[in-house]
């Protein structure tokens, strides 16, 4: 009797919530303050942005989103923020992660809230491998690093390079990324450079003085996005290493597009491999760019972390759809699993063993555009480029 | 005066009962286990709170008490973490109420050795020293990425359960609480009981006028030494319960951030006052949980500011302020 | 009578100063003596050199013939050499029983002790409390330093040395500060001493010193100018020249 | 040849480096010696200098040294004010009153700055004439750099005739070297004081802005270099000017060329130089040892 009535009130809850448009809460984890409070801002806007963009999609679902600010790379207070989204707030999904540590501290609270959690940034590759609910639409080090590797010996025609990294994980994966598929292809590197860490930007002279004394082809990049990337391009300036005949080169974070025009001239030239940049030229970006400025300014613009933000969103809407808005975990990762879309940054796809990103990288280079301003040219392109460090089982990403 | 006057004056018995515990020391106790029913949603965020408690007692001993000013002193809390971190990454040790004793020897340690040597400065160069030694920590955590993971840390840690019985708790903290809560018991007793004790009076002493303690005959170096070790070890034990609760340990253990933060809030609760420790943590990381959100300008300006008059006007803290209220209020009520 | 406390020509040079040149002094037992001379004569600095504070750069420092030149500050208190400074030197945000408590818990081996309470500590307590009595202290035990007039601190920094009971009593111009009603206590209390403690005294109250002195040696630009009795230092014209008569014209 | 051109490219490019720590510290130094003042905040006031010549360039079209000139003069009217009405409380300070002061005050200097005109890196660009390379004849190298070289020389030597030749500056020297002993002469340590905090701070300022092109330009400044500041203090001594010269210049060089050379040392080098240094030289490298 008891379990009869209990039966017809849950149905009838169902049922009314179905004529009120069915809630999905997404917790968003990011930094919203400190050094990551500018990279935090673009995981969110790039968040509304495919919520108004798509809103015609969205319905009859409605997604709210409970924002966390994990403020720095501790991992504690992300872990913190994670647990309380979970418990205190009963979110159907998590999303977000800029830094990676943050996301490798949560995993064990993902694990064990058991719901779909969607990797916005962090990149650091073996991430995927923490927990069997973390699905990723940004990318790992490996896509652009490999990628970019190749196409340095083959397109490039470099014999030689140096590699200068911010010495964390994803600077590490960069290296290891490129020097295999540059080597294996013919060319050498020469020389390998921790430049600093991430938390703060170094006086990059000495290093580059280095890579100059050494005169490669080409000098290899990466540094986190944000401010390291125009000090980089600053002192590759002021040093005279253009003039010297020393290419620079790197994924695309030494190009984010919100960047990019503070760099000056200096930049021009500048050979990058990435999924994203502002100028991509298809009908989805084009609509984003336009109504990202529309809202946020004509010098705002989108750039690879908000992609991954507005991708992770598309993911999250295609397993509330697939699993009628319950968001079984197990049901949406399965719908996740080779699911497929059309991205701002072109088609993309989960990759159903690695729940890992499968997109196409650019190669790119930095020109002055006729109204004044630096402008991103597409060189070539790779289709369906998959993180070569799962693919190819690659120390810590091979599978335990 | 008659010997038994002697023995009656009221400074006598004010030194012989100082020891003596107060009825409002149960509070802050029953508060904690309160919280642990009242808010079982909020304990990853409690258990963070009583281990910062810890990590502020153990650096009241040697700031608070001894007067030794340091801005290294989370090279103990990371010593403690990563000892913990390191030897269950590898599956060396996995047992946490040992593996606490592990940390805390280790952090005891490092705190003892370099004690020995840098103790024998003070002042700028005591605080460039304690600095320097943390950074060295931090930057050698970073580079060994083989044994310390690096930037991204240890996670995962495989952590035994507590006496073979009592799970860790990932989503809603409960079995770390209570055991931090236990823990953070047991190293307060200790550390209350030190205090008052004739060794705790005499590092008062050097606080107050080292000179005038090596008059007396104390060996200064020795005490300042030993209440060093004491401290970096209960440090580590704070470390080691950070690492086991969270069941990961990273580069912010080893942390300038982590170093001054205590520092503050030790100094915002009030310093050798043993319950500073309990007030500072519990106002700084309420209002930084709950008031950061909202406002994170105005709460960074407004925590500068609360520094700035706290150091400008009000130098014991909160818990000084409150001395100073009862003292006026007593004297407004004794006035005829 | 045995010699307490002995130096062999100690010398302490600053750089190019001087400080104390080549002294040989004796303190003997039940000695009052006294250590006269014009400002920066190297008086403070000789009782540097017989305390530890400052090692000398030659010349020895014999403890009842044994040689303690190169020992710390501590030890030289545990064998029974105790000082008071020219400055009060106390822990300014304790209680006067709590300044004395320090002393006396040190002397008796109190002091290491970690898991007993202080306050359990009563012969301690007791003891410091009759010392505080027998200086008149007693009736502001429970006072801080902070807020007592300066004559008192000054008793309280005689009271910290007493507790250490030594056997050689090295002060630093105990009187000074204090108001002239009040130095009789501090007089008394030397008076009242155990008549085998030497005492070394350095001050600038004549009054004090030869009411005080049986024996006084006179410093001058670190070496000793004179050494004798009251009566034979006052009559020395020398003396009265450099010393004396410079202490009357400045009054 | 061991004089090779890679050595002295090494050598311009630490001493450009250490120049800009010699003309940030010294007034720390100086402050720290004369008032025995932590004064955490010091990089608080090299930043708002910062932010003042960068803003005045960027928004008001400024050239460069007129910017530098106003962010002098700027911040040290400013940090008159600040050792007036609140320094001066806690010069009998404990260290430790004095340290959450000055890190409350960087608080509240990052948060301004932060609401005022917002987190991220403010660009410099450096006048024409200062950017690119110039030809010394046997190398050729960074043009500001070597501007940097000489700026930087000329102030350490205004600063030591100041010191060594005029009255203020036997008058600072004595007041570091015994502060009882030059009150007792009838020197005016109060106006001493606020004349050296102030000089000192707009010294800050002045680096600041000179530096930006290296040290970059963000909220984070101050915590950011506060490390490095003290070192390069600490080593050289307190209240030496020359010992600030030299210890930065060493610091300078030292951490150019460990970078260059062994990159792979990270920050290890310079701590552990810095630990040994003060075990072994307690007051500092040029310190007056007691």
């Amino acid at each position: 009797m008891i379990k009869r009535m209990l039966a017809a009130t849950a149905a009838l809850a169902i049922t009314t919530a179905f004529a009120q448009a069915q809630e999905v809460k997404i917790g968003l984890v990011a930094p919203f303050t400190g050094i990551g409070a500018e990279l935090g801002q673009q995981i969110d806007r790039g968040v509304q942005q495919f919520l108004k963009l798509n809103a015609g999609k969205i319905a009859p679902y409605k997604l709210t989103i409970i924002k966390r600010d994990d403020k720095n790379p501790s991992g504690a207070d992300s872990k913190v923020a994670v647990q309380e989204l979970l418990t205190q707030e009963n979110v159907d999904a998590l999303a977000g992660w800029i830094y990676s540590p943050n996301a490798i501290a949560s995993a064990p609270v993902v694990s064990a809230g058991k719901k779909l959690a969607v990797i916005m940034n962090a990149g650091t590759a073996f991430i995927t491998n923490l927990s069997p609910y973390y699905v990723r639409t940004s990318f790992s080090m490996w896509h652009a690093g490999f990628a970019l590797g190749e196409a340095a010996a083959k397109q490039l025609k470099a014999k030689t390079a140096v590699v200068g990294y911010s010495d964390f994980p994803p600077g590490k994966d960069s290296l290891a990324a490129f020097k295999r598929a540059f080597e294996a292809n013919g060319g050498q590197v020469i020389d390998e450079i921790p430049m600093g860490g991430p938390a703060q930007v170094p006086d990059f002279t000495p290093f580059f003085q280095r890579v100059k004394d050494k005169k490669p082809d080409l000098f290899f990049v990466f540094v986190p996005a944000g401010d390291h990337a125009l000090a980089v391009v600053k002192t590759y300036g002021a040093l005279g290493m253009k003039a010297a005949g020393i290419k620079l080169i790197g994924p695309g974070d030494i190009t984010q597009d919100i960047k990019l025009q503070a760099m000056g001239d200096a930049a021009i030239g500048l050979i990058t491999m990435h999924h994203y940049n502002a100028d991509l030229d298809n009908p989805v970006n084009k609509a984003l760019v336009a109504s990202w400025k529309k809202d946020y300014g004509a010098d705002a613009t989108p750039d690879f972390v908000a992609i991954g933000a507005y991708d992770g969103m598309a993911a999250i809407l295609h397993a509330v759809q697939a699993t009628k808005g319950k968001m079984d975990p197990d049901a949406a990762l399965a719908a996740l699993k080779g699911w497929k879309y059309d991205s701002p940054r072109g088609p993309i796809a989960i990759d159903p063993e690695t729940r890992d990103i499968i997109m196409n990288e650019y190669l790119v280079e930095v020109v002055k555009g006729a109204d004044g301003k630096l402008h991103q040219k597409v060189l070539g392109k790779i289709d369906a480029v998959k993180d070569a460090c799962k693919a190819q089982k690659i120390g810590p990403c091979a599978p335990k | 005066m008659s010997a038994t006057d002697l023995q009656n004056h009221p400074a006598a018995r004010a030194l012989a009962q100082r020891h003596r515990l107060r009825v409002w020391e149960g509070l802050p106790w029953l508060l904690a286990l309160a919280c642990y029913f009242a808010f079982p949603r909020y304990l990853g965020f409690g258990t963070e709170i009583l281990i910062t408690v810890l990590f502020a007692i153990s650096l009241d001993l040697a700031l608070g008490y001894a007067g030794i000013v340091t801005l290294g002193h989370a090279a103990f809390f990371g010593a403690g973490a990563y000892t913990v971190g390191m030897l269950a990454k590898n599956g060396i040790w996995t047992e946490p109420i040992t593996g606490l004793l592990l940390g805390a020897a280790v952090a005891g340690l490092i705190g003892f050795l370099s004690g020995l040597v840098l103790l024998r400065t003070a002042g700028l160069t005591l605080l460039m020293l304690t600095l320097c030694f943390m950074g060295l920590l931090e930057e050698s955590a970073n580079m060994g990425a083989d044994f310390t993971g690096g930037f991204d840390g240890l996670d995962s840690l495989p952590i035994k359960p507590i006496v073979g019985m009592f799970e860790f708790d990932v989503l809603y903290s409960k079995t770390q609480y209570l055991y931090v809560l236990a823990v953070l018991f047991v190293c307060f007793v200790f550390t209350r009981t030190l205090v008052y004790s004739p060794f705790g009076h005499s590092l008062t002493g050097i606080r107050e006028n080292t000179l005038r303690m090596h008059a007396v005959g104390a060996p200064v170096e020795r005490r300042l030494v030993i209440c060093y070790t004491i401290s970096a070890a209960i440090a580590g034990i704070a470390g080691a319960l950070w690492a086991q609760a969270n069941a990961y340990v990273n580069l912010s253990t080893l942390g300038l951030d982590r170093a001054a933060t205590v520092l503050i809030i030790l100094v915002l609760g009030g310093y050798g006052r043993l319950y500073g420790a309990f007030v500072g943590a519990f106002v700084y990381m309420m209002l930084e949980h709950f008031l950061s959100k909202l406002y994170p300008e105005a709460w960074q300006l407004g925590l500068g500011l609360l520094l700035v008059v706290i150091a400008l006007f009000a130098r014991g803290g909160i818990l000084g302020i409150g001395e100073e209220l009862r003292r006026r209020f007593r004297g407004w009520r004794n006035k005829p | 009578m045995t010699v307490l406390l002995e130096t062999q020509s100690v010398s302490k040079n600053f750089g190019a100063l001087r400080a104390t040149r080549e002294v040989s002094f004796k303190l003997e037992e039940g000695a009052r003596h006294a250590l006269i001379g014009p400002n920066g004569a190297g008086k403070t600095t000789f009782i540097n050199l017989l305390t530890g504070v400052l090692p000398p750069n030659s010349g020895k420092v014999l403890l009842k013939d044994r040689d303690i030149t190169q020992m710390a500050q501590a030890e030289r208190v545990k064998l029974g050499i105790a000082r008071t400074f020219q400055i009060n030197r106390l822990f300014r945000g304790l209680s006067v029983l709590e300044n004395v408590y320090m002393a006396v818990a040190e002397r008796v081996g109190a002091a290491p002790k970690m898991l007993t309470p202080a306050g359990a500590q009563r012969d301690v307590i007791d003891e410091s409390m009759q010392l505080l009595e027998s200086l008149k202290l007693a009736d502001i035990a429970h006072h801080t330093i902070v807020g007592l007039p300066y004559g008192r601190q000054r008793l309280v920094e005689l009271a910290i040395t007493l507790g250490l009971k030594p056997e050689v009593l090295l002060l630093d111009e105990p009187a000074a500060g204090v108001p002239s009603a009040e130095s009789h206590i501090i007089l008394d209390a030397i008076d009242a001493l155990p008549k085998t403690i030497g005492v070394l005294i350095i001050d600038h109250d004549m009054d004090l010193v030869f009411r005080f002195a049986k024996r006084i040696t006179v410093l001058v630009r670190g070496a000793i100018f004179a050494e004798g009795t009251p009566k034979e230092i006052g009559a020395n014209p020398d003396v009265r020249a450099v010393y004396l008569g410079q202490a009357t014209q400045h009054g | 040849m061991i004089f090779g051109i890679d050595v002295i490219s090494t050598l311009l490019g630490g001493v450009a480096a250490g120049m800009v720590l010699f003309i940030v510290s010294v007034g720390l130094s100086v402050t720290m010696g004369l008032m025995g003042f932590v004064n955490l905040a010091h990089g608080g006031f090299a930043m708002i200098g910062g932010y003042l010549i960068v803003l005045a360039m960027n928004r008001l079209g400024m050239p460069f040294v007129a910017a530098l000139a106003i962010g002098f003069v700027v911040v040290a009217a400013v940090s008159t004010i600040f050792e007036r009405l609140l320094y001066s409380r806690l010069y009998r300070a404990t260290e430790l009153d004095q340290v959450l002061f000055t890190i409350g005050l960087v608080f509240m200097m990052i948060a301004s700055v932060t609401l005022a005109v917002g987190p991220e890196t403010q660009p410099l660009t450096l006048p024409t004439w200062l950017q690119g390379q110039i030809n010394l004849g046997f190398i050729s190298y960074r043009t500001y750099s070597i501007v940097l070289i000489a700026v930087g020389t000329v102030i350490m030597l205004g600063l030591w005739l100041g010191f060594e030749r005029t009255r203020m500056g036997a008058q600072i020297r004595a007041a570091v070297d015994n502060r009882r002993m030059a009150e007792s002469l009838g020197i005016n340590i109060t106006r001493l004081f606020t004349l050296v905090f102030a000089f000192g701070s707009g010294m800050a300022a002045l680096g600041g802005g000179l530096g930006a092109e290296f040290l970059g330009l963000d909220p984070q400044y101050p915590l950011k270099y506060l490390v490095i500041f003290l070192i390069v203090v600490a080593v050289g001594g307190l209240g030496r000017i020359t010992g600030v010269f030299y210890a930065s210049l060493i610091i300078g060089v030292v951490d150019f060329a460990l970078k260059k050379y062994l990159p792979q040392g990270g920050t290890v080098f310079i701590y552990g130089m810095t630990i040994l240094l003060l075990l072994w030289r307690p007051q500092g490298l040029f310190g007056k040892s007691t």
